[in-house]
Parts: C-alpha cells; sequence; structure tokens
C-alpha cells in the first residue's frame, strides 16, 4: 500500500493508471454490447455522435463506441499473449544464457542479437501474407511473441552476468540450494522489475504492431482491433469525407494508450531504480 | 601425518579472447599443500598470485586444469559437491554481498537446515541454529526477521561465520574476511578463528594479503607470487625470518603500526605485471635484489631449508651441502 | 610547535547529509562541529572507521560541498599569502574554481575510474593545466610536467597511453604527480593507497612523502589503516561519528594513546612477534543519522560515566600537543 | 593479440553468420507456413473473378512454381535459392509482370536511401547534443520542458505518430502537401524547381522520422549524461579544476556518447521499418511505398525482394558503425 501511494506521488504514474483503468473499463463493457461486432449494417450508417450512438456510427453500419470496446478488448488480448509469451522466453532464454554460459550463451545471443539487427517488421509481412486467413488472435499475439523476447532475454542475461558474480549466490551454493531454486530465489527479485517494466513496453510494441499490419491488410478485418478500426476508416476516406469521429476514435484511443503505458512503465521503474530515487531525492 | 585437505599439483589456466586470438594465462602452477586437522593455514600473498582461484577450486566453484584434492583420504569429484560430502564451508570478503539484499538473513539459516536435513521440527531447527549463533556472540531473538542492512558489516561476518557453522564443517575457507572490516573489530572475527580452531578443531584456510593478522592467528602460512607458493612453512620461521627475497619484500611492505618502524629504504615496483606472468625463469628475477644469472632462466625448484620450503635458487647450495 | 603556521583552519564547521526519503527527512550529522588547525609542512591524518564521516570532512575541507551534502555551519579559512586567511564558504563557483589544483588539490582514491578512460594521459594532463593557466606559462608547465614525471621514477612515456593501459600503482602515482604539478600548498588524499597491492602501497607513500618534503607544503591524508598513518603522518586527528575525538602527534597517539576509542584502535593491531591476544572494541559504530546523546562513543565505553550519556565532553589540551575530548580526561576543563 | 584478430575478425565472421541466418529465414518462412503459395496465388486470381481453363490453369501452377523456386527437394530448393541470390535475381514481379524485382527495387532505394540517411543523421546528431545538454543541465527549466515533450512523443509508434502529423499539418492546417515525392505530373531533373518540389514535399516523412527518432536519442542520451555526470572522472575533473566547457565536452558528452554509437547500431533495423512505415503514410516513392503495394497485389516475390536486399542492407549498415566504434573508444583499440 506504501509502495502505491509512493507511486502516486508522480503525475505519470497517477495519468497513466488513470487512463489505463478506463480503457480496461472500456475493454470491459464490450461483453455488454447490445450490438453484435461482426455484423454489419445494425445500425444507421454515418452518423455524427449523437446521445444514441455517442460517438456516431461509421460506414458499415456500426456503433463506433460499442465497436471501440471490442477493438481495445482485443487490441489488449493481442498483446497481452505477445508480452506474456515472449516474456516466458525471456526469461528462459536470459537466466540460461547468464547462468549456464559458455556456448550455450553464445549460441542464445547470436539468436537475440541476430532478432535485433534483422528488420523484424518484414517478416511479419512476409509472415503474414502468407497466413493472413489464420491470424485470429491467438496466432497473431503469439506470432509476435516469438520475435519479441530478444531485447528482453539480453536484459535479463546481465542481470543474472552481474548477479552471479555476487556473493550471495556462492553462498546460497553453500546451503545446498539446487540452481533452479536458486535462479527463482536469489535473481528473480531483482530482475522482476525490470521484467514488469519491459513487458508493458513490450505490449505496447505488440499493439503498434498490429496497428501497422492491420492497416496494411495483413490481418483479418473482420475481428475489430485498433488497427482494424483504423484500416476501414482509412478505407472509406473517412478523412476526405469529412468523418472525424470514425478516424478520430482509434487514434485517440491509441495515442492516450501508448502514452500510458510507457508513462507506467518509466514511472515504475524509476520509482525501483535506487538511483533515480536518490536523484529525486536531491532535487 | 593426518591431513584434512591435500592439494596436489593444483594447475589453472585461463585463456582470454576468442577462438582465433588467445593468450593463456597460468593463474595457479602446480600448487601443492595440505592442512591438518584443528590448523590455521594462511595463503598470502598480493592481488593476482592465485591464493583466490586456489579457494574457488578447492571449493568446486571452478574446475581445475589439472592436479587433485584430497578431502580426508578421498579424491575430490566433479559430481560430489564437497560442501555436502566432506564439509567444507567459506565466508567471503564483502560481508554486504555475502546475503542477498532482498532476503532475510535467517532464510539462508533455514534454508541449510533444511537443505542438510539438520533437524526435523522448525523449534529443534531454530535451536540449531541458536546455537551455532551464539558461538558468534549472537542469538537467534536478535536476527530473526531482519535483512542484511540492518546489520553492521562486523555483525555481518560474524553472521557469515555462524552460517559456515550450521553444517558442522571440518574445514572452513575463509578469502579475505576481514579486509573490509573496520580496524576496530577485525580482531573479533580473528579471535573467533581461534575459537572454532581450538574449541571445535576446525581447520580454516585463511585467505589474506595481511601478513599482520596471518602471523597473529594461523599455525602454518603459504606465500603465493604469480601463481606459485615460494615459500611456506610455520608463520614464525616465515614471517619472522624470511627467506624468499619477495617473502621479505613482502613483509617488510606491510606498514607497521608503529611510528617507530618507519621504512627507511625503498622498493621498485614492477610495471608490467603480464609480463611477470610470462617470465620463464623465476617470475620475480625482473626485480629481486638478490637475482642472479640463473633466475632469469631456470624455474627454481621446490627446496627444504630448515623444515622451511622455498623456492629460490639462493639456496640450491644449501640444499646440495 | 603552535609558533607555526597555520595554513587551513575550520571553525564549528557542520555538514550534513539531508535527504528525503519517500516523504520523511533524514539527516545524517556527517561532520559536527569540528574544529581544525592544520598546519604549513606537515602530513596530517584522518582516521576513522567507515562511516565516520571521514571523507565528508574531506570534501568539506576541499570546499566541495555538492547536494545532498549541505554546509549547516562554520567556517572553512584557506591561509593565502602570509597573513590573509580568506574564509572560502562565500567564494562563487569561478573562485572555488581557480583554488582547485593551484591552492589545494585532490589526489583521489586509486581506481581506474578516476581517469577519463577515452583520453591519453597527456590529454587529461592539457585539460588540468590549461584550465588553470594560459598562454606561454602553458608549455612550461608540460616541460614541468615531463620534468616531474621523471624525476618521480615514472616512466617517461607515461603520457602517450590510456588509461587502461596501465598497472593500477601506476595510474595513482600519475594522479599524485598531477596533483603535485602546480605546487599546491595543501595537497588533500581520500584513502589514495587503499585499493593498491602492500608493495606497491609502500611505493605509493614512498612518493607522496617525497613529494612533501620537497614541496615543504601540506597533506592531509584520510585512510582507516593506522599502518599507514604509522608510516606517513605527522600529525593524527582520531575521528569519530562526526567528530575528531583525539588529535596529537603520531608519537603520541601510538604511545599514550588517551581516549578509549583511540586506546582500542591502537591496542586492536596485530604487531609481528607479538602473539598476545587482543581484542576488539565491544559493539558497533552508530549510526549518523541516529546518534546517541552525549558522548557518541559512550554505548561501547568501559568506562562510562553519568555525564558521557548526557553532555558530549569538550577538548582538553593534555600539552600543546594532545587534545582529547573525553570526560575521563582533565575533569573539570570542559568548555 | 592483434586488433585486427579481437576485434575485426570476429565481427567480420558474424556479420556474414546473420546475413546467412536471415536469408534462410527468408526462405524457410514459406515453405514452414501451412499455406502454398502457388495455391494461395491461384485462389487470389479466382477470387478477383478472372477464369481459366484447366489446362492453363496447370500451366500457370508450374510456371509459378518454377518461379517461387519450389522445385526438387528441400536442399536443391535451397541451393537454387542462393545461386539465384548471388546472381542478384529476385524474380520477376507480379503486379508489373514482367518487370523484375531488381528494377523495381532500384528504382524506389534512391528516395529512401535520401529519406532514412539524412533523417537517421540528423535525428541522431540533433538528438545527442540536445539530450547531452539537456542531461548535463537537467534542473533547468528548460531541460525538464523538452523532457517533457519527449516522453509524450517517445512512446508513439512510427504508424500513429506520422498519421497525426498528416492530420495536422495536411488536413487542418494545409502547410504542406498531403502525399507523394513530388508534384504530379512534375518531370524528374536537375532543375532547381524540381529539386526544391522534391525537398518541400519530403519535409514531412522526414520531419515525422527525425522528430520521433529525435526523442528516442534525446532521452536515452539524457540518461547516459546524467549517469556519466556521476562517474569518478567527472567528479576528479571537477575536483582538479578543470573548466565546465572541457568537462561537458571532453568528459561528459565524450564518454556518454560511447553507448549512442552502439545504440543506433542496434536501432537501425527498427529505424528502417519505420522509415519504411512512414512512406507508407505519405506515399512517398521509396521502398516502403513499394511494399505497400506488393502488399495490396499480393506480390509476394517483390516483398521477398525487399526482405532480402534489406537485411542485407541493415546489417552491412550496422557493421559499418560498429566498425567506426573502435576509433571512438581507445579501450577496444588498445586490448
Amino acid at each position: 500500500m506504501k509502495i502505491l501511494r509512493d507511486l502516486f506521488r508522480d503525475y505519470r504514474f497517477t495519468f497513466s493508471f488513470s487512463v489505463l483503468v478506463i480503457i480496461v473499463a472500456l475493454a470491459l463493457l464490450s461483453f455488454v454490447s447490445p450490438y453484435d461486432p461482426t455484423l454489419w449494417n445494425v445500425v444507421p450508417k454515418d452518423m455524427k455522435p449523437s446521445v444514441e450512438h455517442w460517438l456516431g456510427t461509421d460506414s458499415n453500419g456500426q456503433d463506433i463506441f460499442w465497436q471501440a470496446t471490442f477493438a481495445v478488448r482485443n487490441s489488449l488480448i493481442i498483446s497481452l499473449i505477445a508480452g506474456l509469451v515472449s516474456r516466458f522466453i525471456a526469461i528462459l532464454v536470459g537466466m540460461v544464457a547468464g547462468y549456464k554460459g559458455g556456448w550455450v550463451d553464445r549460441v542464445m545471443m547470436f539468436i537475440s542479437d541476430s532478432l535485433l539487427v534483422i528488420p523484424l517488421f518484414l517478416i511479419f509481412v512476409m509472415l503474414a501474407m502468407l497466413v493472413r486467413q489464420f491470424l485470429n488472435l491467438v496466432v497473431l499475439g503469439l506470432m509476435l511473441a516469438v520475435f519479441g523476447w530478444a531485447w528482453d532475454a539480453r536484459v535479463i542475461r546481465s542481470v543474472i552476468l552481474s548477479l552471479r558474480e555476487r556473493d550471495f549466490t556462492n553462498t546460497a551454493i553453500l546451503s545446498g540450494t539446487g540452481t533452479v531454486k536458486l535462479v527463482i530465489n536469489e535473481y528473480m527479485p531483482f530482475a522482476m522489475p525490470l521484467i514488469f517494466s519491459n513487458l508493458i513496453n513490450n505490449i505496447a510494441w505488440a499493439i503498434g504492431l498490429e496497428i501497422t499490419l492491420a492497416i496494411l491488410g495483413l490481418v483479418n478485418l473482420n475481428i475489430p482491433t485498433l488497427g482494424t478500426m483504423l484500416n476501414w476508416a482509412l478505407f472509406y476516406q473517412s478523412i476526405l469525407l469529412g468523418r472525424w469521429w470514425w478516424i478520430l476514435t482509434p487514434v485517440i484511443l491509441s495515442l492516450f494508450l501508448f502514452i500510458a503505458l510507457y508513462w507506467l512503465s518509466t514511472s515504475i521503474s524509476e520509482y525501483l531504480d535506487p538511483r533515480t530515487r536518490i536523484q529525486r531525492v536531491g532535487a | 601425518m593426518d591431513k584434512l585437505l591435500e592439494v596436489n599439483e593444483l594447475t589453472k589456466q585461463y585463456s582470454q579472447g576468442n577462438v582465433i586470438a588467445r593468450v593463456i594465462l597460468t593463474a595457479a602452477d602446480h600448487v601443492s599443500f595440505y592442512i591438518k586437522p584443528a590448523e590455521i593455514f594462511t595463503l598470502a600473498g598480493e592481488s593476482g598470485c592465485g591464493k583466490t582461484t586456489t579457494a574457488k577450486i578447492v571449493l568446486g566453484f571452478e574446475e581445475a586444469t589439472s592436479g587433485t584434492i584430497v578431502h580426508n583420504g578421498k579424491p575430490q569429484t566433479r559430481k560430489e559437491k564437497v560442501w555436502i560430502t566432506e564439509g567444507v564451508q567459506a565466508i567471503f570478503q564483502d560481508p554486504f554481498s555475502t546475503f542477498n539484499p532482498l532476503r532475510t538473513v535467517d532464510s539462508y539459516f533455514h534454508e541449510t537446515v533444511q537443505n542438510f536435513k539438520l533437524a526435523r521440527t522448525k523449534q529443534e531447527a531454530i535451536d540449531h541454529i541458536d546455537k551455532k549463533l551464539r558461538l558468534v556472540g549472537l542469538s537467534y531473538q536478535e536476527f530473526a526477521g531482519k535483512y542484511p542492512n540492518e546489520f553492521s558489516g562486523g555483525q555481518l561476518q560474524r553472521i557469515s561465520i555462524a552460517r559456515a557453522l550450521v553444517t558442522d564443517p571440518k574445514l572452513i575457507i575463509a578469502d579475505e574476511p576481514v579486509s573490509m572490516v573496520d580496524a576496530s573489530l577485525r580482531m573479533s572475527i580473528v579471535n573467533l578463528f581461534k575459537k572454532l580452531r581450538d574449541e571445535l578443531g576446525v581447520s580454516i584456510l585463511y585467505i589474506t594479503h595481511d601478513l599482520a593478522t596471518a602471523y597473529y592467528v594461523s599455525d602454518r602460512i603459504a606465500i603465493m607470487f604469480r601463481g606459485n607458493i615460494i615459500e611456506m612453512g610455520s608463520v614464525e620461521q616465515v614471517l619472522m625470518n624470511p627467506r624468499h627475497p619477495y617473502s621479505k619484500l613482502l613483509r617488510d611492505s606491510i606498514p607497521q603500526a608503529d611510528p617507530k618502524l618507519r621504512w627507511t629504504s625503498t622498493v621498485t615496483l614492477s610495471e608490467l605485471e603480464q609480463e611477470e606472468y610470462l617470465r620463464r625463469g623465476c617470475k620475480f628475477a625482473g626485480r629481486c635484489p638478490e637475482v642472479m644469472d640463473i633466475c632469469k632462466g631456470v624455474v627454481p625448484a621446490d627446496l627444504s631449508v630448515d623444515g622451511v620450503l622455498v623456492k629460490c635458487h639462493k639456496y640450491s647450495d644449501t640444499q646440495k651441502g | 610547535m603552535n609558533n607555526k603556521l597555520t595554513v587551513l583552519r575550520t571553525e564549528q564547521l557542520k555538514a550534513f547529509y539531508v535527504l528525503d526519503v519517500q516523504g520523511t527527512q533524514k539527516v545524517a550529522k556527517a561532520v559536527n562541529e569540528v574544529d581544525l588547525a592544520i598546519y604549513e609542512n606537515e602530513i596530517y591524518g584522518i582516521a576513522g572507521e567507515s562511516g565516520c564521516g571521514k571523507t565528508t570532512l574531506l570534501k568539506a575541507l576541499f570546499n566541495d560541498i555538492i547536494l545532498p551534502l549541505r554546509l549547516i555551519g562554520g567556517k572553512i579559512f584557506y591561509r593565502i599569502g602570509w597573513d590573509e586567511e580568506i574564509d572560502v564558504t562565500t567564494l562563487s563557483p569561478e573562485e572555488k574554481r581557480k583554488l582547485r589544483l593551484e591552492y589545494i588539490s585532490y589526489i583521489p582514491q586509486g581506481s581506474m575510474s578516476v581517469l577519463n578512460p577515452v583520453l591519453k594521459l597527456r590529454e587529461t594532463y592539457e585539460d588540468f593545466i590549461a584550465s588553470h593557466v594560459s598562454g606561454q606559462s602553458r608549455e612550461e608547465i608540460f616541460e614541468l610536467a615531463y620534468k616531474q614525471i621523471l624525476e618521480l621514477g615514472l616512466p617517461k612515456n607515461v603520457l602517450d597511453v590510456y588509461p587502461h593501459q596501465l598497472s593500477g600503482g601506476m595510474r595513482q602515482r600519475v594522479t599524485i604527480a598531477l596533483a603535485a604539478l602546480m605546487k599546491p600548498r595543501i595537497m588533500i588524499g581520500d584513502e589514495p593507497t587503499t585499493a593498491l597491492d602492500v608493495v606497491v602501497q609502500r611505493g605509493v607513500i614512498q612518493m607522496l612523502k617525497d613529494i612533501q618534503k620537497n614541496l615543504k607544503n601540506t597533506i592531509i591524508l584520510v585512510t582507516h589503516d593506522m599502518g599507514v598513518h604509522a608510516n606517513v603522518a605527522d600529525r593524527i586527528g582520531i575521528m569519530y561519528a562526526g567528530k575528531i575525538v583525539e588529535e596529537a602527534t603520531t608519537e603520541l597517539i601510538f604511545g599514550q594513546p588517551r581516549h578509549p576509542y583511540t586506546q582500542f584502535l591502537i591496542n586492536s593491531l596485530p604487531k609481528f612477534g607479538d602473539k598476545n591476544v587482543r581484542s576488539s572494541v565491544p559493539g558497533s559504530p552508530p549510526s549518523l543519522a541516529n546518534l546517541p546523546s552525549g558522548c557518541p562513543f559512550h554505548p561501547r565505553c568501559p568506562h562510562v560515566k553519568e555525564i558521557c550519556r548526557e553532555q558530549m565532553p569538550g577538548f582538553t589540551q593534555l600539552d600543546e600537543n594532545h587534545k582529547v575530548a573525553c570526560w575521563l580526561v582533565g575533569e573539570g576543563n570542559h568548555g | 593479440m592483434t586488433f585486427l584478430k579481437r576485434y575485426l575478425i570476429p565481427r567480420l565472421f558474424q556479420y556474414f553468420l546473420v546475413i546467412w541466418l536471415g536469408i534462410t529465414v527468408v526462405f524457410l518462412i514459406p515453405r514452414l507456413t501451412p499455406n502454398d503459395p502457388v495455391m494461395r496465388m491461384i485462389g487470389e486470381m479466382r477470387g478477383r473473378g478472372s477464369t481459366l481453363e484447366p489446362g492453363a490453369m496447370d500451366g500457370i501452377i508450374r510456371d509459378l512454381t518454377q518461379m517461387y523456386g519450389l522445385e526438387g527437394s528441400w536442399l536443391d530448393q535451397y541451393w537454387a535459392f542462393w545461386v539465384r541470390l548471388a546472381h542478384g535475381d529476385f524474380g520477376v514481379s507480379f503486379f508489373q509482370f514482367p518487370t523484375p524485382v531488381n528494377k523495381l527495387i532500384a528504382t524506389a532505394i534512391p528516395w529512401t536511401l535520401a529519406l532514412l540517411l539524412t533523417t537517421t543523421a540528423i535525428s541522431w546528431i540533433v538528438g545527442n547534443i540536445i539530450g547531452g545538454l539537456a542531461g548535463y543541465y537537467s534542473r533547468k527549466g528548460w531541460s525538464r520542458t523538452l523532457d517533457a515533450i519527449a516522453m509524450v512523443i517517445r512512446p508513439l509508434p512510427y504508424y500513429i505518430f506520422a498519421f497525426s502529423l498528416l492530420l495536422l499539418f495536411a488536413y487542418v492546417v494545409r502547410w504542406f502537401p498531403i502525399t507523394g515525392g513530388a508534384s504530379l505530373g512534375a518531370i524528374p531533373s536537375l532543375s532547381w524547381a524540381y529539386i526544391k518540389d522534391v525537398l518541400w514535399h519530403s519535409i514531412l516523412p522526414a520531419l515525422s522520422l527525425i522528430i520521433l527518432g529525435g526523442a528516442v536519442n534525446f532521452q536515452t542520451m539524457k540518461l547516459f549524461v546524467q549517469n556519466t555526470n556521476s562517474e569518478s572522472f567527472v567528479q576528479y575533473a571537477k575536483m582538479g579544476g578543470v573548466t565546465e566547457d572541457r568537462i561537458v565536452s571532453k568528459y561528459v558528452i565524450r564518454n556518454a556518447i560511447l553507448p549512442q554509437i552502439t545504440g543506433l547500431a542496434l536501432s537501425l533495423g527498427q529505424i528502417f521499418s519505420g522509415a519504411l512505415i512512414t512512406e507508407i503514410v505519405f506515399s512517398y516513392p521509396g521502398l516502403g511505398m513499394l511494399l505497400y503495394r506488393a502488399i495490396i497485389n499480393g506480390d509476394y516475390n517483390l516483398i521477398m525482394g525487399i526482405t532480402l536486399l534489406s537485411i542485407v542492407g541493415i546489417t552491412t549498415a550496422i557493421l559499418v558503425v560498429d566498425l567506426t566504434y573502435p576509433f571512438f573508444d581507445p579501450r577496444v583499440r588498445y586490448n
């Protein structure tokens, strides 16, 4: 509780926390939506925002507000799958590479370095081109996860490497503790804050990539996500036709979502980093 | 003679660089010594002399390039961890790094008791731990539930010793245990070693650069230089009357806490550490005040002079005669 | 002795760390009412355990007070010329900068990281010199630098390399040479030999003594190693919990220590040829953020009296070179 | 150990290994996906309503199989794939049949290179300089303001940021042209009018890349500088009275820039991907736009060509950046 109180002192944390609460609430609202998001022409087309349709309606004959709740929910699902699965890979690779060392380390780090270097976006485009019709939420999330772990594996590895040199590793060994328990008990508490803030960044990255792929038409456009909403809005030339309510909904939602996620991760990692804590003290 | 630990011809080489470019450094070069039961044996030398490397190999944290280690007559194998089978424990230099700052200190004790199945009930475990803590002048109540940063360095080092005692070891390896403890508290740690030796019969491999405490606490001493033991014997003989020129230099360079014993002579310093490692003959030949021609080409043998092992050409005549 | 010229002097110096830890203010009284008078042409040692405030005192003497360290009270005087004393706490940053290296120089704790890793030592020298002199005299000083390097027995190409190419002892000797280059009146060293091996330490101490003898200036040396103090210092101040508790010539500190803390400190040091049992000071040093009342040593003192718990003793001048702050010594003389 | 053996050769080895790995992945992707690209192609042709006779269909299938290099065992295919690459042959484009992929890429590449090189250079240099100064003077108001702005821009993905700029500056306030690399109907020439036209059209895409990249560089550099500022060698220089301008340039920024060079190398892949997306948003006629058209038209060959070329290009660029690193860091140059 004290931690939360301290965190709320940071305006960035307060802001992002509130925004995320609203966005998650939006996503949850989708469960009580009066409309089926996959059906078209359930409401009159191209209506301006009104009491009946808070954010207006689009050219597909869908209510934008309720469509947005589904979009947010699905984008969050994709990115959570991507974030959590890639976190799992990153922790595994980082811990094994860092603790084992030797050629295991070298091979794993070569693979993750290569993933960092290769223009992943193009690889995603190729993949998505080929498997477009199979791209449901889970597959897309997993696809992003398989390629999204490299940076964090490196970070976790370097944390382990520096901790391995500390004597408490040896103390634990001399206390008869096994390797797996040692890594979990001794190293995870140090790596956790990093893993957590990287998880948030990774979620943002996944949402961003989904939007890009969706705009290029490389995902299943019948599943509402922030990206597919933008795709339809662009497809129907909503800007040129002056239907600002349609295009602005996903744009503003994503602007707030990205800023909130980033601020959340920076405020938390700053809070947990003792060095910056001291800097704040002196200011 | 009864030997608790025997180290024979231990060699450790490190290679630096990658597959194409490689330099091999010998950190420990055919190091041999033994430790008797209830004895404090000191391995002394400056940084990079190989004393810590030797300790790590004895503990099984690193593997030797060649050589054998025998515990109580049984050779140390790769599979069996020595601290489980032979009761070897260790304490480290930096008391603040010995315990994870995010864990309570007592958790290490309970973990050890659990892992080694030293108690059946929680109360039994606490009693066992309390007994060990009392040996170092602390008690269970004083430390249960506390984190490392709630103790001073001296207290933590004593807790560290108590932790090592939980498994009732025969041998404790202490790597520079007092170098980061304040002078006013240093003796409380060193005196503990004596107490463990005299009352519990524990042997201690004391690794240090501080010859003054080594003299105070230990029975026998080996002085290392660039991977070799260059002189070994009882502390009285080695430190009060050093034979090897390097031992003399090292001994005389310890600043004595007595303004009447100020240095009068000057020293020459070596500038190229790596060069000394790679030197062919005696590694000290580059700055030895008593250097002879033979020193630069031939590695001196281990000679026995008045019961002291000396690795120096100066004494090859006395040996023959 | 006391007709010696005082080159650096403090009056009731108080420097505290003020930290705001998650809403609560924490004050660490690192330097607490310290009066020092350090003479010209001497090596003054400051001894004490970790966390006694000796490094902070050094920073204050160097007039380098940066947040979260704050100067709470007191004055620091440097003597400029023969008879002019200036209170350096009132100087502007630029005036402070100019005094450094020229008047008072700093010898860091010997480590890799004090020298800029991407500059050759020559460039580091050049930065330090050019910040203080300009024009023709700059070249002269460079010539002087090379001459000095040879005199101090350092290899003459030492300035043509990068810091990581030198051994620790060599780096440390270069920083000492740099500190002495402009013939400062005061040199300040913070554990300059602690990270070094014993043989190298001996060489570095030799060099420090040689420099002091040549320049006839003042060196203030902080170290926890009483052996080093015994070898180099002319006078020693023993610091405990932010205060100087005893000050005397080296001979007196080692021969006739009067403060119980000093006595423990001296008697706990092992000596060759003497295996008599030595004991430590009981207990642990106090935290500077939570000092005991009265004399800060009283919880560990075997001779504690009622007054020790209540009041901090003032100094008793035992003779002109020896003063102690302890209720056991010279009772009634405390002010 | 020579620098060549210790640094250069391992680095080159890694370079070729990465290229090999990347190209192999590109080779494997269509073969590992559950989807036969030839049948998918046929399906798409059907979907567009073209009807074919069964005989002609077989011919097309054979042609396409050959064109994709899907004949024979995987090993044969793999070998043939490399042989084709070695000849610089990426096959022909489908949507501009039968223009070779090479030719399409060749016309697009100058646009992308010009945009990418200038924006990367500008955002790196400007971001680092401003970030460096903001880090050193982190308590100043302007530093905090810039930091707040960067905090908002930094998290935005390329598409969203570019699109927001487009909305703002091309629709809301019509300061810049909406789309294209040049005005419609403008004839490429070296005339001032044409160059001006091209620059005018490139301002918005360039600006979006510079601002976004600059914000990232600004923030990381600011952090690096704040960390470097507390390094011992900076503190030591301050204690030696080195002037502030020297400390900022030669001690702080000079060292803080080192991880930024490595950072640039590591992020080139992302920057490139971002540039492609930006081109799509602004309809800028480079590789990104070409890629977009390839995606819309299902031109797999063209996408593969762009991907392969990008992998080689990016890894080479990274190699070049990495090879300049030793010029900045002597610790790599001399063991």
